[in-house]
């Protein structure tokens, strides 16, 4: 490895996609998923800067800084959701969470 | 000097990314996960951004996992989460298809001719501080930031209509007797 | 604002005309939705203010009109584009011009003073908002009918009126003959319309336009000889749906069973407006047909046959509104007699004083059933109230509705002075300055036997002694003042009106001819028509004027001697007919005719289709289809397990699949 | 990026939307003072009518086009502003009966609708993809409180928290995609992506692909395109019916939007490159939508399924990317999100006994008893249908047409056939209305006059565009002809 390139920047922000992606696809817990899914937002988060930097752009810091507040939005909103299902149903299990289908 | 910066911490927040998503307890999970947002808040100060750095630690590591930490033990899952292990096919297929995701993701990645696209890395020091970006975010992207203001509030009174009770309490034989009052 | 012509000229001064069908509407709207529980008086007057607006509106155009200069008496309001697809442009456009104007005049007229009419016949009824409901529903539409500026706009006019027709006729739908009569009707209709539809699509094949005022110009300008087959198609296709419309043979049916609706709309509807809407329409296409000689022939025939044919029925029916029916087809058959030899200005005008007398024959009925009804009530006898054989001697008991009844008699029976006289004779004299000495023969015979059983009907249900029941006769009385009050309206008209037409022959001007000179100034200058330019004697005229005359008082004079100078009995008028009288009691036998050769082997094909075809084949086919559709979406449900897992991981197929495919599909 | 943009300026171009966020935290002010709610948020209609005429007035007066970096205001924009505000009207007239009989609470879920539709008219009015984005995020945070607003009943929940997941889920997609597509081009402006474009055409890069290609799909799960539905049918049945009848408008009509939007702006280069999976997409999502509508028991499930075959017949005309097509997509909206409003509140008002049965049984001999409502209902779901009177069949028509005029023989014949099957459960809905006779016990319909002038105002937008379809046609082509006059 020479040097740090944006290539590397990238890959790294493409792995940690990819591990949110899997956490989604493979845990049942609600919590667990909806922190794959932070996993997901960081990543793009990191991406952001890491290309914002290489091209000089503020933009991309900007963005970030929106993305994070985007984030913490959604984290309050998902918890609420997540806490009134458990109240109903004792479980944040999603696969007990199927009474609608078809 | 930051090559080993950044393999040490690109090192640390995939370790601690995969301990995310493999822990059968949440509050593990959650605890790598603060571990894997402060990795990445390296690796914004490696790329000369210290104000996200600073905001990445504060409003992530701070304040939404520390919700996500009391959420997970008002819940107390450790005892409720029953998560089965039983569906082994749906698990291997979310794997491969987010194997895929990644491999897909990489290739494309090294087929394109960043260096084309960019000039070097910034070596201007104030890039990322606060100044900079605070200067820029109340001149052109003022708008903007509003709605993003908007949106948290939005976020506030949507936590609150899910959320909010009323409870009363009164005492019989001496035994305080909480009653939820909820409707809808 | 001064309005001079030149102003009035630029279309855009005329967007108010839209107000005159759209009041109606108004108040079909409101009635609907709002008054629902408003009463009954306040319903009936509210509906009839809009269409007494609408009138209001409908002088001032006329007046309007009449300011501008002759040749600049054609006006399209174009209001918006509704179809626009390819070479097919339909407007939602109105044409004001001579013809429109006075059809909108007669419709909106007529209408209202039916609309006040009816406040006092429906008075009591469950459905007495429905019923107004309907009736400005039905002014909407034939204003729609009678304004529009293009074949299709004409055509929903057409359709609307049909409907409400149909529902008007099904009113009291829980008798089970009444609505079937309703159905009769609808589907009588949809044949008529059938060909009408088949002519307008014609039209746009060969044309490439439906708007009157673009066709009519471009058929006058590229006409050559070599068109006049496909015209002739056209226009016999288009008679086809005047003949359903108009009831004129072969479809004339549906309009006695008609009479089963209330007697406001049997007037309104099916007499005075919606049944000459096919006079109107081949008075509107006047161009088309004067440039196919054959179709006039066809229409000139059908329309002196039907006259006779429906009159010789009227001679030996029982049921007053039946008798009104079938004059009503009658006379419908003389209008286009007269569309028919060309003399188009004069069907319209008989449309006019017919619209008059006719709706004041029908109001007068329904006056004397009203009473009647009341009468029978009252003594608890079952007889049928409609049933001529039990009225006679009505007269000294409601003279206004006899003195009108007379008034309006003596019009449509042709006696001169009144208003069915001048339009009728203008009719009979074209017929026979065409060269129609046939159909002449036809008609002056016709004119006799209409006089013959209207005095019929009058001496049987006014003169002589009453055949109801001693307890009823006591219980007889005058209806409302609303209704006499119209009626007398009426009986004025049916005798001025008719001096709008008075013959050049006569010293007149025929003014109405004149009106509408400018709407048939094409075709008058084609050689179909030529007869127009002839000179014919006065004394010939005269002549064939006093004939027709002589004919219409030797009607009444047998009328008079068969009915009135031996008092009836009710057993003799309820004797078994015999010979010709049996055949005309029955009508010709027509219904059952129809019956036996066409809706019995349709409906017994149509079983056994069904049973053969339809049950096993046809059914069995498109069953599997159905099936095969249901069976496909009882798999394709199943996608949808209801676990968020599996959505996510379907999702991300998806995603994986349309990414690859954008990377390396291309 | 411009070293300057004026503050004013884009607060001029936002007005409309400034306006609707004061006059909801007003409300929220007020609401603490005063002890009748209900009142309030109802005498708001009169100011969201205002609102209605102002944007009219300025979209029939707009000469200009209002261009800041970050939003271009034009008569598109106001055209989708007018109608997110007649929606949002709509919805209040319309619920009224529903909110009194669940007690959920008022103010809250106004505020959130308000809210939403502030984050639709900023993502239509955007001309960014990070204010699009933040928009679209706006909207959707008060979509999902919004769906789960029935806290006690398990389905609501249920829904939500699909809807959530789901939804949060396809937002990391869509950012990443735009973080992508930030990288690659530099910017985040659509005028200046389309620029990046026109240069660079010849050799776009693999990561450009993926970028583009994430940003469709994050717009794909907004339709409710197969196979990124399955929200969608789940989050209808579970959220309040008025909040469903909001969710089948304002959001779809917000992604269609933007997505003509950002393929005329940004795009308009590569949108060839998109046709076989937008193809694809939509000839899945008109299958699936009406084979699994036809399976369905209850009616208020049928419609969330009929409104994802409705997505995919507007992707037809995304597919023919002509101006004929996407103005009639415009207009498809406006009559959708109208009749769907209608549906869901009579759909609603008939299930007044046990919330969530929605079965069709319950519309036994409504007509014998409630004609006006049975007309009603008629109408919306011939409409829906596609029959000819009305503009649902102009709308069809219209999209019908563009397609055959591209050449697009396929989609069209199947986008026909599919409707077709449309037409059995639609009508479905009617002959229990007429023809089955009324049951022996009867709960009343309790409704009120705001909803009765809802159903009549509803149901003469639906009559007045079949009425006169090329006038609205025009009108709606001017609105897209409109974007492209951007600098």
């Amino acid at each position: 490895m020479s040097e740090i390139t944006i290539h590397h920047y990238i890959a790294l922000s493409a792995i940690i996609f990819s591990i949110g992606v899997a956490g989604v696809l493979t845990r049942k817990n609600a919590i667990i998923l909806f922190m794959s899914i932070e996993l997901m937002l960081n990543s793009s988060n990191l991406a952001l800067i890491a290309f914002a930097s290489f091209m000089s752009n503020p933009v991309g810091q900007i963005f970030a800084l929106f993305v994070i507040a985007v984030a913490a939005a959604e984290v309050g909103v998902g918890l609420a959701i997540i806490v009134t299902v458990y109240r109903n149903r004792n479980s944040i299990n999603i696969d007990d969470v199927h009474l609608m289908k078809g | 000097m930051i090559k080993i910066a950044f393999i040490i911490l690109s090192l640390i927040s995939i370790f601690s990314a995969l301990m995310v998503i493999s822990r059968k307890n949440p509050v593990a999970s959650v605890l790598w996960l603060v571990f894997h947002f402060f990795g990445i808040a390296g690796l914004y100060v490696l790329l000369g951004a210290h104000f996200l750095a600073a905001v990445q630690i504060i409003v992530y590591a701070g304040a939404i996992m520390v919700l996500f930490l009391f959420v997970v033990m008002m819940l107390n899952l450790n005892l409720v989460n029953n998560e089965k292990r039983g569906k082994i096919i749906g698990k291997s297929i979310g794997a491969v298809v987010s194997g895929l995701v990644l491999v897909l993701f990489t290739y494309s990645i090294r087929t394109t001719k960043w260096n084309e696209l960019f000039f070097n890395q910034v070596t201007d020091q104030e890039w990322g501080t606060a100044v900079k970006l605070g200067s820029l975010l109340f001149s052109n992207w003022l708008v903007p930031f509003q709605i993003v203001g908007i949106l948290l509030f939005a976020a506030v009174i949507g936590v609150v209509a899910l959320m909010k009770r009323k409870i009363t309490r009164k005492v019989e034989n001496g035994i305080v007797i909480t009653q939820e009052e909820d409707v809808a | 604002m001064k309005l001079t012509p030149d102003l009035l000229h630029s279309t855009h001064d005329w967007n108010w005309l839209i107000l005159i069908p759209l009041l109606p509407l108004f108040g079909v709207v409101l009635n609907t939705f709002i008054f629902r529980k408003a009463p009954e008086k306040f319903i009936g007057w509210f509906s009839s203010s809009t269409v007494l607006i609408s009138f209001i509106l409908s002088v001032l155009a006329f007046f309007q009109l009449k300011s501008l200069p002759i040749q600049n008496r054609s006006i399209d309001v174009t209001f918006l584009t509704w179809i626009q697809v390819g070479n097919l442009s339909i407007d939602w456009a109105v044409l004001l011009d001579p013809l429109s104007v006075v059809m909108m005049l007669i419709v909106t007229g007529v209408g209202g003073v039916i609309h006040i009419y009816s406040i006092g016949y429906m008075h009591g009824d469950p459905g007495f908002r429905k019923f107004f409901i309907f009736l400005n529903l039905f002014i909407f539409f034939m204003l729609w009918l009678v304004m529009g500026n293009s074949y299709p706009i004409l055509f929903i006019g057409w359709e609307g009126v049909g409907l409400c027709s149909y529902l008007l006729i099904g009113f009291w739908y829980k008798d089970m003959a009444k609505a079937s009569a309703g159905k009769k009707a609808f589907i009588v209709n949809r044949i008529g319309d059938w060909g009408f539809l088949l002519g307008m699509i014609l039209l746009f094949v060969n044309f490439e336009t439906l708007k009157f005022t673009e066709l009519f110009s471009k058929v006058n300008t590229t006409y050559t000889p070599e068109i006049t087959p496909t015209l002739t198609l056209i226009t016999l296709l288009l008679f086809v749906g005047a003949t359903g419309k108009s009831a004129q043979i072969p479809l004339y049916i549906w309009l006695p069973d008609a009479m089963a609706g209330p007697t406001p709309v049997s007037a309104l509807i099916h007499a005075a407006t919606m049944v000459t809407a096919g006079v109107y329409m081949v008075a509107r296409s006047n161009l088309l047909f004067s440039l196919s000689p054959i179709s006039m022939e066809v229409v000139a025939t059908i329309g002196a046959l039907t006259a006779l044919f429906a009159a010789t029925i009227g001679v030996r029916q029982w049921d007053i509104k039946k008798i009104l029916a079938y004059s009503t087809v009658s006379q419908l058959g003389f209008m286009f007699l007269g569309v028919g030899v060309g003399a188009y200005e004069t069907g319209i005008a008989h449309v006019m004083t017919h619209a008059f007398f006719k709706a004041c024959l029908f109001l007068g009925s329904g006056a004397v059933i009203h009473s009647m009804e009341h009468a029978f009530h009252k003594a608890h006898v079952h007889y049928d109230p409609q049933d001529i054989r039990y009225m006679g001697g009505l007269r000294s008991k409601i003279p206004i509705t006899y003195w009108t009844f007379l008034i309006a008699t003596i019009a449509i029976a042709g006696i001169p002075g009144f208003s069915g006289f001048f339009s009728k004779d203008e009719i009979l004299w074209k017929t026979f300055a065409s060269g129609h000495i046939f159909l002449w023969v036809v008609a002056t015979i016709t004119a006799g036997i209409t006089a013959f059983y209207m005095f019929r009907l009058v001496y049987l249900t006014f003169f002589g002694n009453f055949r109801g029941g001693v307890e009823s006769e006591g219980h007889i009385q005058e209806v409302t003042p609303y209704m006499t009050f119209i009626l007398i309206l009426l009986a004025v008209l049916s005798v001025i009106g008719g001096y709008l037409a008075v013959p050049h022959a006569l010293g007149g001007h025929f003014l109405i001819g004149e009106w509408l000179q400018p709407v048939l100034q094409d075709s008058r200058k084609l050689p179909s028509l030529a007869y127009y330019q002839e000179h014919h004697s006065l004394m010939l005229e005269f002549g064939l004027m006093g004939l027709s005359v002589i004919i219409a008082i030797l009607g009444i004079y047998l009328a008079s001697k068969y009915f009135n100078q031996k008092p009836q009995e009710l057993t003799v008028l309820t004797q078994k007919p015999k010979g010709i009288m049996k055949i005309l009691e029955n009508k010709y036998w027509i219904d059952e005719l129809y019956e036996f050769t066409i809706v019995q082997p349709i409906y017994k094909f149509s079983i056994f289709a069904w049973k053969v075809f339809d049950a096993t084949g046809i059914d069995g086919f498109i069953n599997s289809i159905g099936s095969l559709v249901v069976k496909i979406g009882e798999h394709l449900r199943k996608l949808q397990t209801g676990y968020l897992s599996n959505y996510a991981l379907l999702m991300s197929i998806g995603i994986l699949f349309t990414i690859a495919w954008l990377v390396f599909g291309k | 990026m411009n070293s300057t943009i004026d503050i004013l300026d884009q607060v001029n171009a936002n007005l409309p939307t400034i306006i609707l966020l004061s006059f909801a935290l007003l409300m929220l002010l007020i609401d603490l003072f005063l002890p009748k709610r209900n009142h309030l948020f109802r005498s708001l209609l009169a100011i969201g009518s205002l609102c209605i005429v102002y944007l009219v007035v300025k979209l029939l007066l707009q000469e200009k086009t209002v261009y800041t970096y970050f939003f271009s205001l034009d008569s598109f924009s106001y055209f989708f502003h007018i109608l997110f505000i007649t929606v949002l009207v709509f919805t209040f007239l319309l619920s009224g009966p529903y909110f009194e009989r669940t007690k959920i609470k008022f103010p809250e879920t106004s505020l959130l609708l308000f809210f939403s539709t502030a984050g639709a008219m900023i993502m239509i009015s955007a001309n960014d993809l990070i204010v699009m984005f933040l928009g679209l995020e706006l909207m959707s945070i008060c979509l999902y409180v919004l769906a789960g607003m029935l806290r006690k009943r398990v389905q609501s929940n249920e829904g939500a928290l699909k809807y959530f997941l789901l939804g949060a889920f396809s937002s990391g997609f869509l950012l990443y995609g735009i973080t992508l597509f930030y990288g690659i081009t530099g910017s985040t402006n659509y005028s200046e992506v389309n620029q990046w474009i026109s240069q660079t055409s010849n050799k776009l890069s693999l990561t450009f692909w993926i970028g583009a290609g994430l940003i469709l799909i994050g717009f794909f799960f907004k339709f409710a395109s197969v196979p990124f539905h399955f929200w969608s049918p789940d989050a209808y049945e579970g959220a309040p019916t008025p909040i469903t009848a909001f969710f089948s408008a304002t959001p779809k009509a917000a992604a269609f939007g933007t997505f003509i939007k950002i393929l005329i702006v940004a795009f308009p280069l590569v949108v060839s490159d998109f046709e076989l999976i937008l193809k694809i997409i939509a000839i899945a999502t008109m299958g699936i939508g009406n084979f699994v509508a036809l399976q369905q028991k209850s009616v208020k499930r049928m419609l969330a399924y009929s409104s994802i075959s409705h997505a995919g017949y507007l992707m037809v005309a995304l597919v023919v990317k002509s101006n004929l097509g996407y103005s009639s997509i415009l207009l498809y909206l406006i009559v959708y999100s109208v009749t769907n409003l209608g549906a869901f509140t009579i759909a609603y008002l008939v299930n007044r006994k046990n919330e969530g049965s929605y079965s069709y049984e319950d519309y036994n001999g409504l007509a014998t008893k409630y004609p006006v409502l049975a007309m009603f209902m008629a109408l919306f779901m011939i409409s829906l249908a596609g029959i000819p009177p009305t503009g649902g069949f102009f709308v069809k028509y219209y999209i019908f047409y563009s397609a055959l005029k591209a050449d697009q023989l396929l989609l069209a014949i199947l986008m026909a056939l599919f409707s077709a099957i449309s037409v059995y459960y639609y009508l479905k809905v009617i002959v229990h209305m007429y023809m089955k006779p009324l049951p022996d016990s009867y709960e009343t319909i309790k409704s009120d006059t705001h909803v009765t002038m809802g159903l009549i105002f509803s149901s003469l937008i639906i009559i007045i565009i079949g009425v006169a379809p090329s006038f609205w046609l025009t009108l709606t082509n001017r609105s897209v002809s409109n974007i492209l006059i951007n600098p």
